[in-house]
């Protein structure tokens, strides 16, 4: 199975990405997708914007070593993992999953899977910027360590 | 440690790079220098913005683009990065 | 917050049903999503077609009781449930479910819910015609039962 | 029961429909039938095809659709709906 992974500042085309998914084939039953976003609100206090870092190269690979975890843990028959980097404005995607399956749980399960451990085991950084002029590097959250931790 | 021993590659990101300066640079294997660990001491020793950076507890490290503890082992010409716990996603 | 629900003959365009979810909300951190697609085999026999029927009607209650109750159970900011109904060949997609939420956490557990209710709760029900001229309704499975009664 | 009574819709659907060979059709509430349950069974005794429909122990029923049970009250003006267990998604 081959895992399409990628790093990019352009928005991505969630229509194109699913249907390059499944192009030509009849055997996926499910295909689970998350889709994260900017939020206008850190904490109550209003955000501008969110600028995302990563580092070239072990980014690729994390994305790769997360894809192949969840192949070995379900019967997937594709997977797309696309995060973008640079500027972004409240309401834009951020990051794309997709998992398709012959069946709809390992879909949904490796989707849950993905977006998990690509927010703790991938090296991407977020800093915001508030409507006040103010900016600061998001903190990483134990909510999501045991979020995780849970697979 | 031979003089022509290639230089080990350091990058820095987020707040790390911030306080640092710099987003990457490259030096030879200090003297020492054996883990990540002891390189962490050599470079918080090297001067205030790298004291201010490896002041917090909770810097992570990649060796070679593998995410990698203080006991890991640092040879000349490692890829080393440091950088906070990642928030992507 | 509005869900929309709609049972329908056409394909549903992914991208259009995102984009009408998320259109000009900046409060979206995640949004779920699951595609069901119509497989080409079933129990090892070639399936060439899939027939859909439902209760005109019923369906649609049914589907607005069940998002009111993802509603219920996590803080959602918009949930849509699209059926297709008729004659579907393999590798078509059959069902589009998406939960959008603040958090991630929310927005995966109300699309796994939101399937798992639909498949058990929805008075659809399908035909299949296998590539050698039979045909035959689909059995509900045991599974489908378990998946549900886990909410 | 008054003659004046609106008729009973009955309704139903996938294998049920084709057993029974109509998708629908209005009756007057037969004498005694007061729940699903009496219905099933006066339906039952109405003919070959419909004896064929619910002899299967799978029958699912619909009340003015809301999903019913054997117990559930029937009454003039209901529509009342026959299928198996549902299969979509």
């Amino acid at each position: 199975m081959a895992a399409t992974v990628r790093v990019q500042t352009a928005p991505f085309d969630i229509a194109a990405e699913l249907a390059a998914l499944s192009a030509g084939r009849t055997d996926i039953g499910g295909i689970g997708c998350f889709v994260g976003n900017v939020r206008d609100s850190a904490g109550g206090r209003a955000i501008a914007a969110m600028t995302l870092e990563h580092y070239p190269g072990m980014t690729e690979r994390a994305l790769a070593a997360i894809a192949a975890e969840a192949e070995q843990r379900w019967a997937l028959l594709g997977i797309t993992l696309i995060h973008r980097v640079g500027r972004l404005l409240p309401g834009e995607a951020i990051v794309l999953v997709l998992a398709a399956s012959a069946h709809r749980q390992a879909a949904l399960d490796a989707t849950a899977f993905l977006i998990d451990w690509l927010k703790t085991r991938a090296p991407f950084w977020k800093k915001e910027t508030f409507a006040d002029g103010g900016e600061d590097w998001v903190t990483a959250k134990d909510t999501d360590d045991a979020a995780a931790a849970r697979w | 440690m031979s003089e022509t021993a290639p230089p080990l590659r350091l990058l820095y990101f987020a707040w790390l790079r911030e306080r640092v300066g710099v987003s990457e640079e490259t030096l030879a294997l200090p003297e020492g220098v054996a883990t990540v660990g002891d390189l962490t001491a050599w470079l918080r020793a090297r001067g205030p913005g790298y004291a201010a950076a490896f002041a917090s507890p909770v810097v992570r490290c990649a060796v070679n683009q593998d995410f990698a503890t203080a006991e890991a082992p640092v040879a000349p010409g490692d890829e080393v990065a440091f950088f906070p716990p990642v928030t992507g996603g």
